[in-house]
């Protein structure tokens, strides 16, 4: 075991990581030391630590494999307290800082002896794909049990259980370019939009930009490349029509060129985002952008070969191997075993021996490899066994051997005998795949480029892909495929520049690269040792064999059946191998056996971030009246009706003691009854309709008559649907001849406001009427009990309130406490009532005033729940509650509210002649009193005739409203009755989940003065 | 996430901005009392719901509050033209590429109405 | 067939797993069947196999253009729960749920129904009116059900914010303990592999281009394989219903929107059962795997590109977030979308048509996974009877011209 | 009031010259929420300008053109998203759709304004609504103003997109807004009566990484 700060495989120099720089960081409960500018994978991998963590399915030890966004294994936990726990987090993504701190997800009691790793060992066998389904079905009983423990084992990190520290924002971003990806590709691409004056977005997902460009060992204009990426850099951060985002990943492209950017603020420098000058930063940050073209530049994922054991930690991709030597200054290993089908991967070779550690050999699956990387190999005495590859890796917890063989390639089998040469890593390339993720995101079918042995993107209007992203590799072309995208993406964006000059690269001569996936076994795959091609998810490709003899042949049930691809790395890897496995079992090609699409997100995105502010207070609006401070003084209890908060009731103390709701309910509503009560209406949506033609519009829109209705006069409206069912109610007030104040339902403001317009202006536009919102403008106090008068005389100027001159259903203008307002009498309630609208920037004052004189009348204020009695025991409805999108206005017995014999076929009038809405037995609004005065029956018990038949048990109906009456002393409801109005007076039944069957009268739906003679005095 | 172009507000706006109402040219018939029960659920419920191009209603719910008309590609998404109410359609099921453009200019009919 | 248990997985495994056979076959079509079921999802499997299981019809086609079990039932976030507020639809989503209970008994095959109860919660007194209601039917038409406090909830999902300070405080909930999930891609294996068994072709790749029609009757379909002849033909296509429909001359009140989906990174056990809240607009549930499985809103628009629009992804991750406030730092790995052809009253069509011997089953909207083995009982009960099944009659296209909806929008608190 | 328009329509002065105390739509929330006073820190401030007067003026443009630039001296906003000031910056015209605008007008004058506008219009098809009470103006300033902006609207607000002179309705975090820029330093929201407090806690979070201050 290496000890702490040893860093064994860290070189003594190269790399980018800040040596001056020591960090301290801690892994599975083990200190150790990194550099800044490290990766936990780059710092893990210097101090050789081999394990990182247990497989999923056999709990076999797994170690790092690559250095990006594709590595399947170095999944870690990190963060110290509770609340900061981050799970499954990438090692190769994840920077190091000091402190970090960070374990394995998955082994137990620990990753180096995993007790389940026994049983992966012994009960792999019998875990074939499909296994769950096979199994644990007798007795069905037990299944749940099975259950349990199979989720015990299941998933990989965990979620913290405290609420989140952090805080995540969002910006809205428009463009003209959006480059994603900051390698060569991408800075050309940049460069050249940018100097055409377009605005561009640069999004790379690394620590820092110029991707390939980091750890190559090409010269651009005879310099390091990195050198050129330090001044592109440099020159695009000076440009003002340039933003950079380092640390944000494009995951999801969605139309018409949307692309969501992650960015991570915070996540290099601590596990909960520290503060800035004093001020809390953001962990991270969403980019919604709406790019006028986007270019990709996303590069490609090199593929591994699938081979015996080639899970064991020590196996590696050839470029990981590259990346981790030229930019961490990391050799993971001391004897490399590298494995190719191609030149490029020749690389880490070439970087293993300059990096001063021995390569024991190249085994190319070509015959005749000859390319210049393989010279210079060759040049450096690396010895190279053509037409040969690793079929298997010899090892435990790490990489001891590699069992390299001849092999045939189109037979797929071994030839001859193998040789087994000792070595502590294998890396391996079996070629390039192209990201091809975004471009797939809205659709589009790549293409197989037999070629480039890769898939290739179709991209949709708006997006190009280049350099690597769409199969150009040689980096002189990268960066002139990407200057020439930057440039057609401009252009296109209506802008003009001159084309780019490029960097003089040297072209080297690669040789063809050979389609190598699954390389052959001495023994048939299903017998051969597992060869992964699925890291994360245990698939093997003896796994894909078998799915395909039972029947799983399209691509898209073998990665279902297998689980291949469904990781967090959503098959970057393993997908091409595992097409390719199928395809050779089925003697298919790989594009018949199907493409490959993907799905955002490219890589996993923090549900904060696509939440942003949108959490805890601000996760909706609350919307206040303005009374609002008064009712919250009060200590009234809110309740919640389409964003408003509206009191509920207004509890209060009494003997020390603060009252129920029943308690306060019952006195509010004897205030009301008996003296005078206070309710704040602000939040009834109210709409100013004014035109030559709007008594007109009413006429069509609502069920009952408007043509008579006189200036100075008040109308109850019913709305229904043109399928006749009810969908609002209020009232309407006519100001003059021409201009009316709708008032509707609270939650139905916005939704009768769209639907007056969609009459309007999509069915009878040649209407004279205009319709706006005045719901905010006017704060509405409605005023009812017998002393209402007295109390209104009192504050009220201007206005006649003699019951003569303002009779019921009038409205007046005047003044209350010495504010303008307007004065309608209609009662909700059943009482005397006036309705003051007054400008809601005065609204308290009067509020305020109402109670300075109301004292002596006994003014109380009341919430919504004594509202809702009130007008239950006058039989009104509310829209919603005693409606449900299934109630005519017959349904609900108000015939008088129905104009049969208005000229025009109003909204909802056709649909009531349908067999169904014309029926008799309909369920019908009545009435319920119950049999014992103090049961309050509960709001949708179920009515039955019969409380003793079986179950299945045939419904009546409902009930809609429930309540305690003070004033009847009696319990009271409304409810929906097939056949309702013609049952009055027989006995309904109400069975309850306890047991209890509540007994009821069905009576008519008015319960207090059914004459309306107490609203009109 | 569509970017739909306002043909009242004369821009590009973001999706969020719009409500979709469903197919377009729906109109209410013009005599309701004459309409059968068929006629009627016609009317209120049944929709061609085609797999390609389709012609939809919206409105600028947070913008200028009009209505609209979208002719839209339910698969590739692609939004081939918006229209005022009122005007017709020159994309269509018939003519995917566009209809001649005589044809389209005898077809505008009366501003704001559905059919 | 080949029976799956334990001890044949461990012979299996000694013989290196060699000898597993297909779970279905790939036959040629023949020129006529007795009856065609278009669409090879979970639902037409389901048809064909109770056809042959319960009523001898072996002689079946099922017809299905891309591979079997590709469409919602491969999209779906797996739900199963029969709490249905009106008479109708609790009888028809019961049926299913007493089949889904035996299910892998029957099938064979381990569906992993699990049993883990559904949670609908409610936010407003209007929520918790409408559960009240809903619950108290329930149990009147033999549906479990009660209704929770917070404190009970608490007990029964403890990760779930049921403070007061919550944005939406959650006032309680109606608790379907019967209720879970399954695992969807199973569903439609177990099924394709039981009805295979029995005798039904399951022709994958073969995509039904017309109908055959002569007088109003139908006698076949056009596929790209050639005409197949059938006097009897069932459509089960979601997500393209109307398109089908349209082939046959019919119109259907009919439209196909997305619904989107998403899952997170595996995590260990941390939920419990099923929750769902219609009012905040998210449901979630966690999978045996470990990822929590989250179900979106239907986007407002049209569309067969199964794929939605990103801001109902942001509110139902707002939604879960609120309900689980430690979820924030939770990571989203995958989203995805189906396509879900809803129906005016958000109950399906189960029904003959204008066509003697077509019949559709369509309009599921969000409801189609939990239903799967009920719909498609009743449907291979009418196909094969020629009469509407009880429980299927009810779901008639011509309620839309009568007005005899079964508005599951409104009442039943919850869309999914 | 003897036109034949003021006839058929009831117009009503809401406001007084009383001396009655109003509370302005963010009153509650200084209260609720506190107002940070600016400090040197501070990289946007923003500030409520209450009480003034808000018409919305629906009607076509040919018809109202005369009439608004007779009354008002100022032309209607031609363009869509147009945003049209008077030369002392206290009246403003704003395009809201087709056929409605948004009048600012300092505040006292709304009533004047509307039944000026009414006598000129006569009986042309047109429609007034004084909403005064209704909404609210907040100004933002300060040179992350616009990012604060694109923390908060999905609407483009860069400069060559959002030049001076332009407003737009848009959707602001979960609610509505009109923005508009009458110059180049200055935003102003206009936000409806019930969401202010919405929109005040939002522009403190979104801010707060500013160190956002409030003028009152």
């Amino acid at each position: 075991m290496s000890q702490p700060n040893a860093q064994e495989n860290r070189l003594a120099q190269g790399g980018r990581i800040d040596r001056s720089r020591r960090l301290s960081f801690t892994f599975n409960g083990k200190t150790y030391q990194g550099h800044a500018g490290d990766t936990l994978a780059s710092a893990l991998l210097a101090n050789g630590v081999d394990i990182v963590n247990r497989s999923f399915k056999y709990s076999r030890p797994r170690g790092i494999f690559a250095a990006g966004a594709e590595e399947p294994n170095a999944l870690v936990q990190l963060g110290v307290s509770e609340a900061g726990q981050v799970p499954n987090v990438r090692a190769t993504q994840q920077a190091l800082y000091d402190g970090l701190t960070a374990r394995s997800t998955n082994g137990w009691p620990n990753v180096q002896r995993d007790l389940m790793g026994l049983v992966g060992k012994l009960g792999g066998g019998f875990m074939p794909p499909g296994f769950y389904y096979k199994t644990f079905m007798a007795p069905a009983s037990m299944w749940m049990t099975y259950e349990k423990v199979i989720r015990k084992g299941a998933g990989l990190g965990r979620s913290p259980l405290e609420s989140d520290p952090d805080i995540y924002d969002h910006m809205h971003q428009h463009c003209d370019v959006l480059v994603v990806g900051a390698g060569p590709a991408g800075l050309a691409a940049a460069l050249a939009a940018a100097r055409s004056g377009a605005r561009v977005i640069v999004a790379d997902e690394q620590e820092e930009m110029g991707g390939t460009l980091l750890d190559s060992r090409e010269l651009l204009d005879d310099k390091p490349a990195e050198q050129w990426v330090a001044e592109t850099v440099e020159a695009l951060s000076n440009m003002d029509n340039v933003t950079l985002l380092p640390r944000t990943t494009a995951n999801g492209y969605h139309d018409h060129n949307f692309v969501t950017l992650h960015e991570r603020r915070t996540e290099h420098l601590a596990d909960t985002a520290p503060l800035k000058d004093g001020l809390r930063q953001v962990r991270s940050r969403l980019h919604r952008v709406r790019a006028g073209r986007v270019v990709l530049a996303t590069g490609a994922h090199e593929r591994p070969l699938v081979y015996g054991n080639n899970d064991v930690p020590g196996n590696m991709l050839a470029g990981a191997v590259s990346t981790y030597v030229r930019r961490y200054g990391v050799v993971p290993g001391n004897k490399l075993v590298l494995s190719v089908s191609n030149d490029h991967a020749y690389r880490a070779a070439l970087d293993w021996v300059e990096a001063g550690r021995d390569v024991v050999a190249i085994a190319d699956a070509r015959a005749n490899p000859d390319g210049e990387l393989v010279e210079q190999a060759r040049a450096k005495g690396i010895r190279i066994i053509a037409g040969a590859a690793v079929v298997e890796a010899k090892g435990d917890a790490r990489v001891s051997a590699a069992r390299i063989a001849k092999v045939d390639l189109q037979g797929f089998r071994v030839v001859g005998g193998a040789e087994t040469l000792s070595c502590d890593t294998i890396a391996s390339s079996g070629g390039y795949s192209p990201v091809i993720h975004l471009a797939s995101h809205t659709g589009s079918r790549p293409t197989w480029n037999e070629e480039l042995l890769g898939f290739v993107p179709n991209t949709v209007k708006g997006v190009a892909a280049a350099g690597g992203a769409r199969g150009v590799y040689a980096t002189g072309a990268v960066l002139a495929d990407g200057a020439e995208a930057g440039l057609d993406a401009a252009t296109e964006a209506g802008f003009s520049a001159a084309s780019l000059g490029l960097p003089r690269v040297a072209e080297r001569s690669d040789g063809a690269a050979v389609a190598l996936y699954q390389v052959p076994h001495e023994k048939a795959t299903l017998r051969a040792p597992k060869q992964f091609v699925d890291l994360q998810n245990d698939v093997t490709a003896a796994g894909i064999e078998v799915a395909t003899r039972e029947g799983f042949e399209s691509i898209e049930h073998v990665k279902r059946y297998t689980a291949m691809g469904f990781g967090t790395d959503q098959g970057k890897l393993g997908n091409i191998n595992g097409m390719a496995i199928a395809a050779r079992v089925l003697g298919r090609s790989i594009p018949e056996v199907g493409t490959t699409v993907f799905r955002p997100n490219y890589t996993p995105v923090t549900f904060g971030a696509i939440v942003g502010r949108h959490c805890g207070e601000l996760f909706d609006p609350e919307r206040y009246t303005a009374m609002h401070q008064w009712h919250v003084e009060q200590g009234a209890a809110f309740e919640e009706v389409g964003q408003w908060m509206r009191p509920w009731y207004f509890p209060r103390k009494v003997n020390g003691k603060t009252e129920t709701m029943h308690e306060a309910v019952a006195r509010e509503c004897l205030a009301v009854r008996e003296k005078v009560g206070i309710l704040d209406a602000s939040t009834l949506g109210k709409i100013d309709i004014q035109g030559p033609d709007a008594r007109e519009f009413l006429g069509r829109v609502y069920t009952n008559k408007w043509a008579k209705l006189a200036p100075g006069r008040v109308r109850y409206g019913l709305m229904c649907k043109d399928d006749g069912m009810v969908f609002d109610d209020g009232t309407t007030s006519c100001l003059g001849d021409n201009h009316f104040l709708m008032t509707t339902s609270t939650g139905g403001a916005a939704t009768v406001l769209e639907w007056l317009e969609i009459w309007h202006q999509t069915e009878w536009p040649e209407l004279d009427v205009y319709f706006n919102s005045v719901t905010d403008h006017w704060a509405t106090m409605t005023i009812t009990g017998p002393e209402a008068r007295k109390l209104m005389e009192e504050v009220t100027t201007e206005v006649d309130l003699d019951k003569d001159s303002f009779k019921f259903m009038d409205w007046k203008e005047g003044k209350v406490a010495g504010v303008p307002a307007r004065i309608f009498r209609i009662s909700f309630t059943g009482e005397l009532a006036y309705e003051i609208n007054v400008q809601a920037n005065y609204a308290l004052h009067v509020w305020e005033t109402l109670f300075a004189h109301g004292d002596k009348y006994g003014l109380t204020p009341y919430g919504t729940e004594t509202m809702h009695v009130l007008r239950a025991e006058k039989g009104f409805i509310i829209a919603g509650q005693d409606t449900d999108g299934s109630v005519t206005p017959e349904d609900l017995g108000m015939h008088w509210a129905i104009g049969y014999d208005k000229p025009f076929s109003w909204i909802g009038k056709r649909a009531l002649t349908r067999p169904d809405t014309s029926r008799e037995n309909r369920k019908q609004m009545v009435g319920l009193k119950p049999k014992d005065p103090t049961v309050v029956l509960e709001e949708g018990a179920q009515i039955v005739l019969d409380p003793n038949h079986s179950i299945p048990m045939p419904m009546e109906g409902h009930v809609t409203s429930s309540y305690y009456s003070p004033t009847l002393a009696s319990g009271f409801a409304l409810a929906v009755v097939k056949g309702g109005h013609q049952k009055m007076g027989e006995t309904v039944y109400l069975p309850m989940v306890d047991g209890q069957v509540h007994e009821a009268e069905i009576v008519s739906p008015i319960f207090l003065d059914p004459k309306g003679e107490r609203q009109n005095v | 996430m569509f970017y739909i172009h306002c043909p009242y507000c004369g821009e590009y706006r973001e999706e969020e901005e719009f409500h979709p109402k469903g197919e377009a040219h729906i109109a209410r018939p013009a005599d309701p009392e004459n309409c059968s029960d068929d006629e009627w659920g016609d009317y209120l419920f049944f929709r061609d719901n085609p797999r390609g191009i389709h012609h939809e209603l919206w409105v600028h719910a947070v913008g200028c509050r009009k209505f609209f008309n979208i002719t839209r590609n339910t698969v590739s998404y692609e939004i081939l033209e918006t229209y005022k109410m009122g005007e017709q359609p020159t994309y269509t099921a018939e003519h995917p590429e566009g209809r001649p453009s005589a044809e389209a200019e005898t077809a505008s009919l009366r501003e704001g109405v559905r059919a | 067939m080949q029976r799956y248990s334990g001890f044949g997985l461990v012979k299996h495994a000694l013989s290196h797993h060699e000898n597993w056979q297909r779970q279905w076959r790939n036959p040629t079509p023949k020129k006529s069947y007795d009856v065609i079921i278009v669409g090879g999802g979970g639902h037409g499997l389901a048809t064909a196999y109770y056809l042959a299981k319960q009523h001898g019809i072996t002689n079946v086609a099922v017809i299905e253009k891309g591979w079997l079990g590709g469409g919602n039932t491969a999209r779906n976030t797996t739900i199963v729960r029969s709490n249905y507020l009106w008479d109708e639809a609790a009888a028809l989503y019961e049926h299913s749920m007493k089949l889904w209970e035996g299910l892998s008994q029957d099938l064979n095959y381990n569906v992993m129904f699990s049993q883990r109860g559904v949670l609908n919660l409610g936010h407003t007194l209007q929520d918790m009116r409408d559960i009240q209601r809903r619950v108290n039917a329930n149990r009147l038409n033999g549906v479990d059900g009660e209704v929770v406090t917070p404190e009970q909830i608490k007990e029964i999902e403890p990760l779930l914010d049921t403070s007061k300070r919550a944005r939406y405080p959650i006032l309680g909930a109606s608790w379907q303990p019967r209720g879970g999930v399954a695992r969807h891609d199973a569903v439609a294996w177990g099924f394709a592999r039981g009805a295979d068994a029995l005798g039904v072709d399951i022709l994958q790749q073969t995509e039904v281009t017309g109908f055959k029609i002569r007088d109003g009757q139908i006698f076949g379909v056009h596929t790209n394989r050639g005409d197949i002849e059938a006097k009897t033909v069932g459509c089960v296509t979601a997500g393209n219903s109307g398109v089908m429909a349209k082939m046959a001359g019919i119109k259907l009140p009919l439209e196909s929107h997305p619904l989107q989906a998403l899952v997170s990174e595996p995590l260990k056990p941390v939920l419990n059962t099923v929750t769902m809240s219609n009012h905040v607009h998210g449901y979630v549930s966690q999978s045996d795997k470990g990822d929590l499985v989250i179900g979106a809103g239907i986007d407002g628009y049209n569309g067969y590109g199964q794929r939605g629009s990103y801001p109902t992804i942001e509110h139902t991750l707002q939604a879960i977030v609120e309900m689980f406030p430690m979820f924030s730092r939770v990571r989203m790995n995958r989203q995805w979308g189906g396509i879900v052809d809803t129906c005016p009253d958000a109950c399906p069509i189960i029904s003959k048509t204008k066509v003697k011997g077509l019949y559709f089953n369509c309009g599921w909207g969000t409801g189609g996974f939990k239903a799967t083995p009920g719909s498609a009982n009743v449907f291979a009960a009418s196909l094969a009877k020629g009469e509407m099944h009880p429980i299927a009659a009810p779901f008639s296209i011509d309620r839309f011209n009568t007005g005899a909806l079964i508005d599951e929008h409104g009442a039943a608190g919850v869309a999914h | 009031m003897s036109n034949t328009a003021v006839e058929t329509v009831r117009t009503f002065d809401t406001r007084t010259e009383a001396k009655i105390p109003v509370e302005s739509p963010l009153t509650y929330s200084y209260r609720r929420s506190g107002a940070p006073a600016p400090t040197a820190k501070s990289r946007v401030v923003m500030r409520e300008r209450a009480f003034l007067g808000h018409l919305v003026l629906c009607g076509g443009a040919v018809v109202l053109d005369g009439a608004v630039r007779a009354v008002l001296g100022i032309s209607l906003p031609g363009e869509p998203q147009g945003l049209v000031q008077d030369d002392e910056g206290k009246r403003s015209i704003q395009w809201v759709s087709p056929d409605e605008w948004l009048v600012i007008v300092p505040g006292g004058e709304e009533f004047e304004l509307e039944n000026r506008l009414r006598a000129a219009l006569g009986d042309a098809h047109f429609a007034i609504s004084n909403v005064s009470g209704g909404q609210t103006l907040v100004e933002l300033e300060g040179e992350a103003a616009r990012e604060v902006l694109m923390k908060s609207v999905v609407y483009d607000v860069h400069p060559s997109h959002f030049p001076v002179g332009k407003g737009v309705t848009t959707i602001f975090a979960k609610t509505t807004v009109v923005l508009r820029r009458p110059s180049e330093e200055r935003w102003e929201l206009v936000v409806r009566r019930s969401f202010a407090d919405y929109t005040y806690r939002w522009l403190l979070d979104a801010g707060e990484e500013y160190a956002i201050g409030v003028e009152r």
